[in-house]
């Protein structure tokens, strides 16, 4: 396992300089600067070249792209711009609440797609085959902004159960939470179950298809357990791997899913610090992004590891 | 020289190309006839839509079914039928731009992966670098550099079709050069090169051909969900991301306005999801 | 060879998908047998019966931009807080005459080159320490620094002296005499001078306001309580205030619908025709409106440095659709900045301009000009995308082709300072609805000296300076404003079109709810009836 | 007579095919399994048998579904049975073992737990009894050190070792009745002995019958009691092994016993293979499936299907001049020798070849260690050796497919081991390679046509416009119909598509043919064909061949010399009846063992010891 893991290391390593070099440039390229937006409206030339000496954005880009690195090494991350705060604060609050939106999601993805796939491959009644069928395509073909719209119009407004929108954390009151959360976790999830969805369910067909199952099948083993005792296990690894992509969608689909159901996550932060400009937030922000989802990939790859053991004996 | 008896060869008809005889059955029929449909309906947009797709008039969100506008109108006075057809239009070209850069790019450096081991490496740290940033984020930024209008959306959604393809066809090639075939060739005196085009592509191409249908589909998601974030095609051009954003602050008062972006992207999606299941069934066979 | 085997087992009997689907459903009856229900706690407690006002409830308050800590001593995108949490000198009635706040009475002397302030007494911050004049003295000082961006800088920058009578007593000399010195004292709110770091770093908010800031987390809100020490007795009624960032208009909406917040000024005009049909919300308008949309011409572009051909775009747009299609009716179509509340107001400036393709187009003939080709820059938020249709519309109607540019609120607002905006663009702007000479000395697009629109007249600048130093009232000043008004409608580099309506959506329960000019929120006599 | 333990009347199967017509795969089969008998099954590809053995536990394939016939077992009628009564016969009452032990077995789960699953599905509750009985499984099976291996994954197991547990699960529901399907067929000789052996003994203690498919006579003569031959989907002769073996009644049992090369049958000597292909089964069938390629064949062959009938008291025969001739078909004319020329001067040769593959992890793995070889012109060097003594590496290091770690290789005396591009160009034109797998070595994308001019493209042989006039030659040289250039190799059959093969071998005029088992993947009855072909080009051509296999009597069929290898080394050459009649080197005497011989045990000589070989 550690021999496993200091070889995929470096190129994580190499991933991550890249994103940075790449969050650093983008913001350069993108016009308007933090000074510019910080100077209101109605500010002179003058307070706006103060705020830029204040914020050291005349110092050469190597300079600036050192000084934030050296930050991020010994773990200031400085003040934000324009949005107020420290950036690390900023951070900490958003990632909370993106982290517990991911998670909720990636329970739907889990059982939504679990439950697309299993039925969509094993079915023999046509009425199941079509529901499945008709929510995959809708899960894709609707956009999350319709869905959460339509969720929100039903479900909070018609029906008044649940919260429109807002957050209550989850550490602090549970079963408040659960209610904030159910909507913007299920409408991130949906394009992601129906993908996972079709996966597992190509991966147990061709499963299924194989040699062990037919000596299964003649050893007189009952269909329901050949397909979760024998088809499953076998179907799971490469549906463990694919799962850690979807966790990458999930993050980078947040900043749709939060403006609808205004959840202070990390995805309206970065959409509110890019309006801004405020530089160390937005890279900040997607360094951490990246950095969550290289991870997910070793953690995920691991675990595919784990399940089969042909490759962990290799 | 004597010769065994002339074996004659089985009787069999010219067999199809594969692709040909996948298309064919029910389910890419009808999936290849939903598609076409909805292709149909955006050629012919300017023949069907009885108005020009930005043309105002003082007659906000009219029903469906009013005289002259066959879905009513808009918060802004503007024929939707004319918005929705020029709105797959504008989508169909975005699309079919983005998506085949996207894969030629991808292709490109898969092959340059398995020209060389070091380019090997660094295209798949590429590829996991485009995976791991966070796609609406860069979408933001990417139009903020360049402007608004179809340029960043094009690009935006090449770029998330580079790793998809890139990935697939450089495990192919990997799979494919294992083959005995293909040391047949080079035992044959073939060159590397025409190896590399006349044995080892063709017959990796076949997942390729797979994900171009569900690349459109992600293709479609992307574009709406651009236009929503603000960052779409340059306004007042409809797209079918954009006139679903603008009917959102109406979907209470006004649900026709939502209807028929809807409907159509449902109806491209499916047909783009049966026609991938049927290649993907004939390709496994 | 043997054919290939491949078995399909008949479907997992019922259990196995009743397990699969369970794993969904235990999610959901989770959240809805939840023993406490999101929605009710949210709701504002139904207040009990009682013949006055009554105390007590918690008022939330829907915003769609949240609060920005570094611009707090500035006009931006959200500044309901700054009247909850600090308190200005004076306040504006309806027809503009400042009533007592912070400072009890004033008296201008020598001419008007000096004031003298008598302050309140027995005022204390939040912290304990009590109101005296140096925080006065502070708060002009702090208006002056360019750091604080403060759009009503050059009248603070009119006060070159301070004369302290005892703690409660002020004089402050003026370098020349100006009539909007009631404007600045609207505006400038009296914060703590020992803590302004931290408020400008979002970290403490020291002020003497109704109700005291406890946590502001950022992208979600604020949270305020009641400020029991506060210097008006049993006041505030509420217990506390939360305002909440929702920046998508449909959730914004739904979460007034739903009863989750009770009250907000960030409704868009297309969604009010919703908000109308829907009980227990109720819909109010301030005549002081929300700032107005106008079309910016850049007067260093060809053919645009022709008054002429900026008229005829003026003739060109129809203000009454915009009115009707963007602002769903809550609003003004008017040719002149001024709202109804400003003593600038005359209706004939309102309807100087009108909807008269015909006369545009012949009025372009006229300046030699058939058909143009013009870009036209706009944020490109759903309202303003909205305008620039309607504009760009129009336009097309009378030979004007305009290429539309959204742009992100950032870049825009790089242009508009840098001066470096393209032929055309539509923006909204504030500062109208205050005194008229204020406008055109601190609103960026009407500003003398410095205006993107490049426009520069002698006659302008002396009229906007006269108004500024002349006295506020009386019929040299109305004659200067009238002037004001003539040069902006016949140079015609800034096109107002229409004047946003100030809309209040409440709760029908919710009594007592004022905007001060500046949309500080006054909830000191907000009540909750049942 | 006791009822029969199985019994089986009139079996019809019928698949639908893809253009929708209806594939007849059997037809009218009918026969009889008493307790503790061994029946075998015998037949080619297409014939059926493994169709018939999985209709008998209702496994069909796809759209495969019984039209006909009863399968009673004990009496009980199993065509109608509901999927519950099914799942209990599965397992406990007919167990089944499969063609290929690499990919029968699931990755993903230990040994075990396989046992453990089967154990459970038929009612064993208690977990430490199932373990108990497991670890019995495998020590019956002959599994070393069972109670360790229960926890170990299939991968960590070779061939033979995997078959024996799907042995062990197969009989872990005792069962009455054991299908084995091809069991020893995709394993070595010796291993495939000693599973028979084990079969044998299995039969025996615990008194299950057995029912074994194959394709190989020879499997047939040492394991089973009775033998059911069968054609064209159904059965066209059936009688204990001694008499059909040894006195065949039907022609086509008589022609594929002909087409079974002998390893007793001295080298040079031409097999005689059956003349054209099986038939297409989609095609409605009048008359007897054999008539159009049986040398015996009467006019009424063609019109009347032949029932089965009883020729003598315990042989019965599906043919109408068989049943009236009453005594059994001449026997085959002697094997006719091969006039091949004397083998010239020495072509290739290659001195002390080292070759070692590094796998990700440390162990490397030496596939040749120090292997050395002539070849004369006009010669044919037989290579033999179980899988993994490096045989097919030699190949394709000898025709420059992969590099050669150390060692020299002479081409007409001249050192080509590592030449630059432009030799390796020249030499590769003059060593040219046949492969194993048909349908692996063809590309399916391009037409018979392109995949033959390939090699005169690559060589620049002739210009553009006259290259189809040679590809033409080519196919008609391998015995192909020229018009079968524009067609993909997909609609072609596995000996036609080695044809293919060997036309593109012998495009570019090679000196040197290496064969790497050209005919292992192929029916014996087609085997024949293509050895004969390969023999007719050598003599015509004067090229110098390689043949590798790892059937020692095709080998000694075909070669002048023989070199015997193993893990990685020659253990013996020589010349190849002298090496087969007086073996040396104590490996090549036990592969010698191992060989099955089509002839019936009772005639065969005591089998020599075998010695201990590797699993």
């Amino acid at each position: 396992m550690r021999r496993y893991l200091l070889r995929r290391l470096p190129s994580a390593l190499l991933v991550l300089l890249a994103a940075s070099f790449l969050a650093f440039a983008l913001l350069r390229l993108v016009p308007g600067d933090p000074a510019a937006v910080l100077a209101g409206p109605d500010a002179s030339p003058a307070t706006e070249a103060a705020i830029r000496e204040r914020l050291g954005l005349d110092d050469p880009l190597p300079a600036q792209y050192l000084r934030w690195i050296g930050g991020l090494l010994t773990g200031d991350l400085g003040p934000s711009y324009a949005i107020g705060g420290q950036t690390a604060d900023l951070i900490a609050d958003g990632l909370g609440a993106t982290v517990e939106l991911t998670l909720g999601a990636l329970l739907f993805v889990v059982a939504l797609g679990a439950a697309f796939g299993i039925l969509g491959a094993t079915s023999r009644n046509r009425w199941t085959l079509g529901t499945v069928r008709v929510l995959t395509t809708g899960a894709l073909a609707v956009p999350p902004f319709v869905t959460g719209v339509l969720l929100v119009l039903v479900f909070a407004v018609l029906l008044g159960v649940l919260p429109p929108g807002g957050r209550v954390p989850l550490l602090t009151a549970p079963d408040l939470g659960v209610q904030y959360l159910l909507l913007p976790a299920l409408c991130l999830a949906l394009p992601s179950a129906a993908v996972l969805g079709r996966y597992l369910k190509d991966g147990i067909e061709r499963t299924l298809a194989e040699d062990h199952i037919r000596t299964a099948t003649a050893a007189g083993i009952a269909p329901r357990r050949l397909l979760w005792r024998h088809a499953l296990p076998n179907a799971l690894p490469p549906v463990v791997t694919l799962l850690g992509m979807q966790t990458g969608h999930l993050l980078g689909g947040a900043v749709l899913v939060e403006a609808i159901f205004a959840w202070p996550g990390l995805g309206q932060l970065a959409e509110q610090a890019l309006v801004r400009r405020d530089y160390p937030v937005v890279q900040d922000l997607l360094l951490l992004l990246v950095t969550v989802f290289v991870l997910v990939q070793l953690l995920t790859d691991l675990v595919h590891a784990r399940l089969d053991p042909r490759i962990r004996w290799e | 020289m004597t010769t065994l008896a002339a074996a004659k060869p089985a009787p069999a008809r010219k067999p199809r190309h594969p692709y040909r005889a996948a298309l064919a059955t029910a389910r890419g029929r009808t999936g290849l006839a939903l598609v076409g449909l909805v292709v149909l309906a955006g050629l012919l947009a300017p023949l069907l839509a009885g108005h020009g797709p930005t043309d105002q008039s003082a007659l906000a969100l009219a029903g469906p079914g009013t005289p002259g506008h066959p879905l009513g109108t808009d918060d802004l006075g503007r024929d939707l039928l004319a918005r929705l057809l020029h709105g797959i239009r504008a989508d169909l070209g975005i699309i079919a731009v983005a998506v085949p850069l996207g894969a030629a790019v991808g292709c490109l450096l898969a092959l340059a992966a398995a020209a060389h081991p070091v380019a090997d490496t660094v295209v798949q740290r590429a590829f996991d670098l485009i995976l791991a940033f966070p796609g609406l984020i860069l979408a933001l930024a990417v139009t903020a550099v360049l402007g608004p209008g179809r340029l960043p959306v094009i690009l935006v959604i090449a770029l998330a079709e580079v790793p998809a393809f890139g990935r697939l066809l450089r495990t192919g090639i990997l799979v494919q050069s294992g083959r005995e075939y293909v040391t047949a060739a080079r035992v044959g005196g073939t060159s590397g090169g025409r190896i590399l085009t006349r044995h080892i592509l063709p017959n990796a191409a076949d997942p390729l051909v797979v994900q171009i249908a569900v690349s459109l589909t992600v293709a479609v998601f992307l574009e709406g969900a651009m236009s929503f974030l603000g960052v779409g095609v340059r306004p007042p051009e409809p797209t079918l991301g954009a006139v679903l954003s603008q009917s959102m602050p109406y979907l209470a008062q006004a649900p026709h306005f939502a209807a028929g972006p809807l409907v159509t992207v449902t109806t491209l999606v499916l047909g783009l999801s049966l026609t991938a299941e049927a290649l993907n069934r004939e390709i496994r066979r | 060879m043997t054919e290939l085997y491949s078995s399909t087992p008949s479907a997992p009997t019922r259990r196995t998908t009743l397990r699969a689907a369970g794993g969904g459903t235990l999610l959901l009856g989770l959240g809805l047998a939840g023993c406490r229900s999101a929605v009710s706690e949210a709701e504002a407690p139904a207040g009990k019966a009682g013949a006055g006002p009554r105390r007590g409830g918690t008022l939330t308050v829907a915003v769609n931009t949240d609060f920005t800590p570094s611009l707090l001593f500035a006009q931006s995108g959200q500044s309901l807080q700054q009247r909850l949490i600090y308190n200005t000198l004076t306040r504006y009635d309806d027809r503009l005459r400042p009533q007592p706040e912070l400072a009890t009475s004033w008296e201008y002397v020598e001419g008007g080159r000096s004031v003298t302030l008598k302050l309140r007494t027995g005022v204390i911050y939040h912290d304990g320490r009590p109101f005296t004049a140096d925080d006065v003295i502070f708060a002009v000082k702090n208006l002056q620094n360019p750091l604080r961006a403060a759009q009503l800088r050059a009248t603070a920058a009119a006060v070159t002296g301070f004369e302290k009578r005892g703690d409660h007593e002020l004089v402050l000399k003026l370098a020349h005499p100006v009539n909007n010195l009631f404007d600045l004292f609207e505006f400038m709110v009296i914060a703590d001078r020992h803590s302004v770091e931290d408020a400008v770093s979002g970290k403490r908010l020291n002020g003497t306001g109704p109700f005291e800031l406890t946590k502001w987390s950022p992208g979600a809100g604020l949270s305020l309580t009641r400020n029991e020490k506060y210097w008006q007795p049993g006041r505030p009624y509420l217990d506390g205030v939360e305002i909440r960032v929702v920046p998508q208009a449909d959730a914004l909406l739904s979460s007034l619908r739903s009863g989750q917040s009770q009250l907000s000024f960030s409704v868009p005009g297309k969604n009010l025709a919703v908000v109308k049909s829907t009980p227990g919300l109720a819909v109010s308008e301030y005549s002081t409106g929300g700032g107005a949309y106008y079309l910016g011409v850049n007067t260093t572009v060809a053919p645009l440095h022709d008054k002429t051909v900026r008229q005829a775009l003026a003739w060109g747009i129809d203000r009454e659709r915009i009115l009707k299609q963007v602002l769903g009716g809550y609003g003004l179509a008017s040719a002149t900045p001024w709202p109804k509340s400003s003593p600038a107001f005359t209706e004939a400036g309102r309807t100087h301009y009108t909807y008269d393709p015909g006369k545009a187009r012949e009025l372009l003939r006229s300046a030699g000009h058939t058909r143009l080709d013009l870009p036209l820059l706009h944020v490109n938020l759903p309202g303003e995308t909205a305008v620039a249709e309607a504009v760009q519309y129009d336009l097309k109607q009378i030979g004007v082709q305009v290429t539309l540019q959204p742009t992100d609120p950032a870049t825009a607002q790089k242009h508009l300072i840098a001066q470096t905006m393209p032929g055309l663009w539509t923006m909204g702007h504030g500062f109208a609805q205050v005194q008229p000479s204020t406008l055109a000395v601190s609103a960026y697009p009407f500003n003398e000296a410095k205006n993107t629109s490049r426009f520069r007249s002698a006659a302008y600048t002396k009229v906007v300076r006269d108004a500024w130093t002349g006295p506020a009232t009386g019929a040299a000043a109305n004659a200067l404003r009238q002037r004001i008004t003539d040069t902006l409608l016949d140079e015609a580099f800034i096109i107002d079109l229409v004047i946003r309506g100030s809309v209040q959506v409440s709760a029908a329960k919710l009594r007592g709810v004022t905007l001060n000019k500046f949309s500080y929120l006054n909830l000191d006599d907000a009540h909750l009836v049942d | 007579m006791t009822t029969p333990l199985l019994e089986v009347q009139g079996l019809d199967v019928e698949f639908t095919t893809p253009g929708g017509g209806s594939l007849h795969a059997v037809r009218d089969v009918s026969f009889t399994l008493r307790r503790g008998e061994t029946l075998a099954v015998v037949g080619e590809s297409g014939s059926g048998k493994s169709t018939t053995a999985l209709a008998l536990l209702r496994m069909l394939p796809g759209t495969g579904r019984i039209t006909g016939g009863s399968v009673r077992l004990n009496g009980e009628e199993l065509t109608t049975a509901g999927e519950e009564r099914l799942r209990a016969v599965r397992g406990a009452r007919i167990g089944m073992v499969f063609q290929d032990p690499m990919t029968a077995l699931n990755p993903v789960l230990t040994i075990g737990r396989h046992l453990d699953e089967v154990l459970r599905a038929h009612g064993e509750r208690d977990g430490r009894t199932r373990r108990a009985r497991a670890v019995e499984l495998l020590r019956l099976v002959g599994i070393p050190d069972p109670e360790r291996r229960l926890g170990d994954h299939p991968h960590r197991f070779s061939g033979g070792q995997r078959q024996r547990v799907l042995i062990a699960m197969a009989l872990a529901g005792e069962p009455d009745v054991l299908l084995a399907d091809e069991p020893t067929t995709a394993l070595d000789a010796t291993v495939q002995d000693q599973i028979l052996t084990l079969l044998g003994e299995l039969t025996r203690t615990t008194g299950t019958a057995l029912v074994l498919i194959t394709h190989n006579m020879g499997v047939v003569a040492r394991a089973c009691d009775r033998v059911l031959v069968m054609y064209g989907g159904t059965v066209v002769e059936d009688g204990p092994t001694a008499d059909v073996l040894t006195r065949p009644r039907h022609p086509y049992t008589a022609g594929l016993l002909a087409a079974v090369p002998r390893l007793s049958a001295p080298s040079g000597t031409r097999l005689t293979g059956i003349p054209g292909t099986p038939p297409d089964l989609a095609l409605p069938l009048t008359g007897c499936a054999f008539a159009a390629r049986c040398a015996l064949a009467e006019e009424r062959c063609h019109t009347t299907a032949p029932p089965l009938t009883a020729v003598t008291d315990t042989v019965r025969a599906a043919c109408l001049p068989a049943a009236e001739r009453g005594e059994p078909l001449p026997p085959p004319p002697p094997p006719a020798k091969i006039d091949r020329p004397a083998p010239g001067a020495v072509v290739l040769t290659a001195e002390g070849l080292r070759k070692t593959y590094r796998s990700r992890g440390r162990r490397s793995f030496t596939a040749l260690d120090g292997v050395s070889l002539t070849l004369a012109a006009g010669e044919t060097l037989g290579i033999v050796g179980e899988s993994g003594s490096g045989k097919s590496t030699l190949a394709r290091v000898l025709a420059h497919a992969h590099p050669s770690d150390g060692g020299r290789i002479l081409l007409d005396g001249e050192d080509v081991t590592r030449p630059g591009r432009k030799e390796l160009h020249a030499v590769r034109r003059r060593v040219q390679m046949v492969f194993q797998d048909p349908y692996a070595s063809l590309n399916p994308r391009m037409t018979v046509g392109e995949i033959v001019a390939e090699p005169l493209r690559a060589f620049g042989i002739g210009t553009p416009a006259d290259r189809a006039g040679r590809v033409a030659e080519l196919l008609r040289l391998v015995g192909l119909d020229p018009a079968a250039a524009d067609r993909h190799p997909r609609s072609f059959s596995g000996g036609q598509r080695q044809r293919v093969g060997i036309a593109r071998a012998l495009a570019p005029g090679p000196d040197v043919l290496i064969c790497d088992e050209p005919v292992s993947a192929l029916d014996v009855s087609v085997q024949a064909q293509i050895v004969g072909l390969l023999t007719d080009l050598q003599r015509d051509l004067g090229l110098a061949l390689v043949f590798i296999a790892h059937d020692l009597a095709v080998v000694r069929q075909v070669s002048h010399r023989i070199a015997v290898m193993h893990e990685g080394r020659v253990v013996e050459t020589g010349d190849a009846d002298d090496l087969c009649e007086h073996p040396r080197d104590p490996y090549t005497r036990a592969l010698l063992a191992a060989a099955p011989e089509p002839v019936p045990l009772a005639a065969v000589r005591v089998p020599a010891p075998a010695e201990a070989v590797s699993a």
